[in-house]
């Protein structure tokens, strides 16, 4: 193997990127170590104190359960690989409830088998950090990134009444702090969490800082060491009697009303003028903010809401700044998942655009720029809003892009509407790569506006 | 005297029934016992039978030993029972028959 | 005066592991037999302050409400899983599965085999009576031929519903399995020979050879349709046909013979310094 | 100033480790920088790609419909990619294999015979290398001094590699140096650049 082959050189025979990053702590003066995502989140769960590692195959993420089957068995701690994800997340079960820090991942084909796990895992209360590299499906899907797990990993994988808190990193760095984090919350709750990066985060390099964290150790009564010199302990999710169910259904409730307190989790940018608002996690989130600033070079005053927990949802933060935009404009890697959250924050204080793409595509800067340039014209600017309208260069599209956009719905020609977004292209962003590259499907850029939903 | 009942699983039924009879080889935990049977089936000296007469709280007929004097604590019962309800003791040497 | 209690020498008491309350078990169930044998080996070779037992889906996912050891619950067929996670994660403990048929021969195969490829060293618990006990009588992998059960109502029928799975013969050709054995509850003399089945078990996973399972043939006597004692003469007469009890393999006995003939046959030592390949 | 780049070519040309290379060396110039593969099955043989972003700021989408820089190491990537070039964007091409012309008339080609160089320095996979040595000469995204630094960072382990990988990288850039430099015709006033001088 020559150094052309580069990832696969450094993985089998690393230059010490992994040990020398480790070797600082916290507060360290390391540079910026460029990473993996996959290997950056796997040294971040061994920096994090990670005892056991359990996965199976599946790109996009194999790196992980790689680096963990090298460096784990050389800090003497256990690795796995199991018959199936159905075995690794049942081994995480098993680790789990001896009271070892217990990770597990896999990609969505695989999370869909652990669905199970994860709701025995919730009913016996037992911490453990699931990573969800996430990649198209239905089915088997594509090996793409994708975020189409967001109702898997949001409302229940598996049966029963139960949440499962989600970090959603959108770099590689935040993946590594977020899975510190992780773990933390899965112990201080007694709960499975849930890391959903997609697979541009598990798959692209980008530098981390090395200032791995280390949890600390909760003390707690529950694991299982062999009963010497106690009363015998018992970790279950069977509680037979409708009465002891309800019971301990009452008491999960309660503590996922605590993490939904306590927990929740989300970043802003460049909100204090904004007009339009877009929400967007993960790789989503980086495209969104790219597709910003060029809005904002532009002249259209937008910011971004970006969800860091899933679950819980900032549902509180979206509901309060909702009111004073024009619109919001929600984009996923899916046909629109998280959107139903987000309508179910607004509640109707203002309209929701959403643009998608899925099946392993990754939505343009331009695709969403133009889907904020289609809010911004079929709307008009909140009597509340905080500044003056600056009378935008879109605007004087806005009456014609919504004829245009009812002759679309209409007639479902090919679509005079890129042909105005091409002018407004051309105003907003300069010189437009080739018409042929212009990839807007109508009726995922369209869909959201509750006029045409009508 | 009775037969000392450091347990739930004695049987406080088995009364001594006089000086020969002191001697009793088994406990039976009676609550516990389902009536199954299968110790009536394997006892080789054919000493055990479910009492009819009495229903326990689990509503089974449980077992009850017939003939202290003729059982040789071989606990082969104990071996078979499915909800562990005996205790076997051995005959004393040289005392009580 | 000296009681009467005090003077009697204990030929046989019921184990302190096992719960002195009632089972959930139907009458003449083996699951009492099989937890009574656990218990008292527990107790014998005095393995419980370090057990951690793993309870399976079926009517014996409640053997942690009679045997006082830690417990984990496992889903349905993963126990071999949970196991190795409990067994990797804690290396001291002494790790058993407690399996029904449908749970280890049917939902559970890939993970019964795959923990039997690893040799994770645990200890299985099969327990088969041929049927689905708690979910009302439906035929098993492991139910005979011509068997009626309540998914099998005219029997059990080859063409259709193929055949019996003798699991711990399966197992016992992966060189990971360090011993399998196949005892029954159906009569005194075999419960004690299970018994030393189990404790072979036991011996086999401290000693750290690899995965050891015990296939015990048991009853359902209401899955069934017969009595206790119809059960277990059931059992005697016509499951061991498809189901032959006794030791399949003892990897750990036969490499320990092996040592032993070599030491005997062994040319005389080698001089000192040419001692390695061992 | 943000620099994005798309090296395209064969699985095992080497251009994920050349895009490596070039993200390497942005780190250690403190800039920030992201590294994203195509991924998958096509990483076993097939067409390969990734882009590298190189930035002053914080970076935000990791993909780009639009590239500053396209290292086309065979004849598919040229064409899937070329179009992606902003106006003024540079192209270097291997020309070993690339017998086409470009189209785009509006941006800097940069042709040399990577493979050549490659299969001189000692191994086919070098020839990514020698394309990275031909866009730096033209473009120092980052200077061929951090370049240095992070063929070190990455294979130092492998002397006898990373000499092999510096005479590509060098020849790479020395062969771009000697080109005269491809006019770059202005960007359209319309702001249509490319529709312009394809239509």
């Amino acid at each position: 193997m020559t150094a052309s082959d580069s990832v696969t050189t450094n993985r089998a025979d690393p230059p010490a990127i992994a040990d020398s990053a480790l070797e600082s702590g916290p507060g360290g003066t390391a540079r910026p170590v460029l990473m993996k995502g996959n290997e950056a989140m796997a040294e971040a769960a061994i920096a994090a104190g990670c005892d056991a590692y359990f996965g199976y195959p599946i790109t996009p993420q194999a790196e992980l359960l790689e680096v963990m089957a090298k460096r784990m068995p050389e800090l003497g701690r256990v690795f796995v690989q199991a018959e199936s994800e159905l075995g690794a997340i049942n081994m995480g079960l098993g680790a789990a409830a001896t009271g070892a820090r217990v990770l597990v991942s896999s990609s969505s084909p695989g999370i869909s088998l652990m669905a199970e796990g994860m709701s025995y895992l919730a009913g016996s209360e037992l911490p453990l950090v699931l990573i969800n590299v996430m990649r198209g499906g239905p089915g088997l899907g594509s090996i793409g990134p994708s975020q189409s797990d967001y109702f898997q990993a949001t409302k229940g994988h598996g049966h029963g009444d139960y949440r499962v808190p989600v970090l959603a990193p959108s770099t590689i760095a935040e993946a590594v702090a977020l899975l510190a984090d992780a773990f933390e919350i899965a112990e201080r709750y007694r709960t499975p969490v849930m890391l959903l990066p997609d697979g541009v985060i598990g798959q692209a390099m980008e530098p981390v800082l090395p200032t791995w964290r280390t949890p600390p150790r909760i003390k707690n009564d529950w694991e299982l060491t062999g009963a010497a010199g106690r009363a015998p302990r018992v970790v279950r999710s069977l509680h037979l009697r409708p009465e002891d169910l309800e019971a301990h259904n009452t008491r999960l409730q309660a503590k996922y009303a605590t993490i939904a307190e306590r927990e929740v989790r989300w970043a802003t940018e460049s909100l204090d003028d904004a007009e339009i608002l877009v929400v967007a996690y993960g790789t989503a989130a980086r495209v969104a903010r790219t597709a910003i600033e060029r809005a904002r070079r532009a002249g259209l005053a937008v910011g971004l809401l970006r969800p860091i927990t899933l679950w819980p949802f900032p549902t509180a933060a979206l509901a309060a700044i909702a009111p004073r935009m024009r619109a919001v404009v929600v984009v996923e890697l899916s046909a629109g998942q998280m959107i139903e959250d987000v309508r179910l924050a607004v509640e109707g204080r203002a309209p929701v655009f959403f643009h998608g793409r899925t099946g392993g595509m990754i939505p343009m800067p331009g695709e969403v720029l133009r889907a904020i340039a289609r809010a911004w014209a079929m709307t008009t600017v909140r009597p509340d809003h905080r500044v003056e309208d600056s009378g935008l260069a879109a605007d004087t599209f806005a009456e014609e892009i919504v004829r245009a956009g009812d002759v679309v719905r209409a007639a479902a020609e090919p679509d005079p509407l890129s042909l105005i977004e091409l002018a407004t292209w051309a105003e907003v962003e300069g010189p437009i790569p080739t018409p042929e590259l212009i990839e807007d499907p109508l009726d995922l850029v369209l869909a959201g506006h509750p006029e045409m939903r009508r | 005297m009775t037969i000392a009942t450091a347990t739930d699983r004695t049987d406080a039924r088995i009364e001594p029934r006089g000086p020969e009879f002191e001697f009793m080889p088994l406990e039976i935990a009676v609550d516990r016992c389902k009536g199954c049977g299968l110790c009536v089936d394997v006892c080789p000296k054919h000493v055990l039978e479910l009492d009819s007469t009495l229903v326990n709280p689990l509503g089974y007929h449980p077992v009850r030993l017939t003939d202290a004097a003729a059982c040789t604590s071989c606990a082969l019962c104990a071996r078979i029972c499915p909800d562990a309800v005996y205790t076997v003791f051995a005959r004393p040497k040289g005392g009580m028959r | 005066m000296t009681s009467v209690a005090e003077t009697r020498r204990i030929v046989y008491r019921p184990p302190q592991l096992l719960a002195d309350h009632a089972t959930h078990y139907c009458p003449g169930c083996g699951h009492g037999i099989v937890h009574r044998l656990i218990a008292e080996l527990l107790e014998e070779m005095d393995l419980a302050d370090r057990t951690i037992g793993v309870a399976s889906v079926g009517c014996s996912v409640f053997a942690y409400d009679y045997l006082a050891v830690d417990f984990v619950e496992s889903p349905h067929g993963r126990a071999p899983a949970v196991a190795t996670g409990v067994r990797r994660a804690r290396p001291d403990a002494f790790v058993f599965t407690y399996q029904g048929d449908g749970d280890l021969a049917a939902i559970g195969t890939a993970e019964i085999v795959h923990a039997a490829a690893r040799g994770e060293n645990i200890s299985v618990i099969f327990v088969n009576n041929g049927i689905y006990g708690m979910t009302g009588g439906q035929m098993a992998p492991t139910t005979l031929l011509g068997q009626r059960t309540t998914s099998s109502p005219g029997g059990r029928e080859a063409s259709l519903m193929g055949y019996p799975i003798p699991i711990a013969e399966m197992l016992a050709i992966l060189p990971g399995v360090a011993y399998a054995a196949r005892g029954t509850i159906a009569d005194p003399g075999w419960i004690g020979k299970t018994k030393a089945m189990l404790r072979r078990s036991f011996e086999v996973q401290i000693a750290g050879a690899g995965l050891s399972i015990v296939e015990i043939l048991s009853t359902c006597p209401v899955g069934w349709g017969m009595t206790p004692a119809e059960s277990m003469a059931h059992v005697t007469r016509d499951v061991v046909g498809t189901y032959p009890p006794g030791v399949i393999v003892d990897r750990l006995k036969a490499a320990a013979d092996a040592a032993a003939v070599a030491a005997t046959d062994a040319p005389p030592a080698p001089v000192a310094g040419s001692a390695g390949g061992s | 100033m943000q620099q994005s780049t798309i090296f395209g070519g064969f699985g095992g040309q080497g251009l994920l480790f050349a895009g490596h290379v070039l993200a390497q060396a942005a780190v250690i110039e403190g800039k920030d920088v992201s590294w994203m593969p195509s991924y998958g099955p096509e990483m076993r043989g097939g067409t390969a790609s990734c882009t590298v972003i190189v930035s002053d700021e914080p970076i935000g989408s990791p993909i780009v419909d639009a590239a500053d820089a396209v290292v086309a190491l065979n004849p598919p990537s040229m064409a899937k990619f070329e179009n992606l070039l902003v106006p003024g964007g540079i192209l270097v091409l291997n020309a070993s294999l690339i017998e086409a012309e470009p189209r785009r008339t509006d941006i800097q080609i940069v042709p040399v015979a990577c493979s050549a160089i490659a299969r001189a320095a000692g191994d086919d996979r070098l020839v990514s290398v020698a394309a990275l040595g031909a866009l730096i000469a033209q473009r120092p995204i980052v200077t061929a001094a951090a370049i240095r630094q992070a063929l070190a960072d990455l294979i130092g382990h492998r002397p006898a590699l990373l000499a092999a990988d510096i005479v590509a990288f060098d020849r790479g850039a020395a062969d771009a140096a000697l080109l005269a430099a491809t006019p770059v015709p202005r960007a359209s006033t319309n702001g249509r650049g490319i529709a312009d001088s394809t239509v």
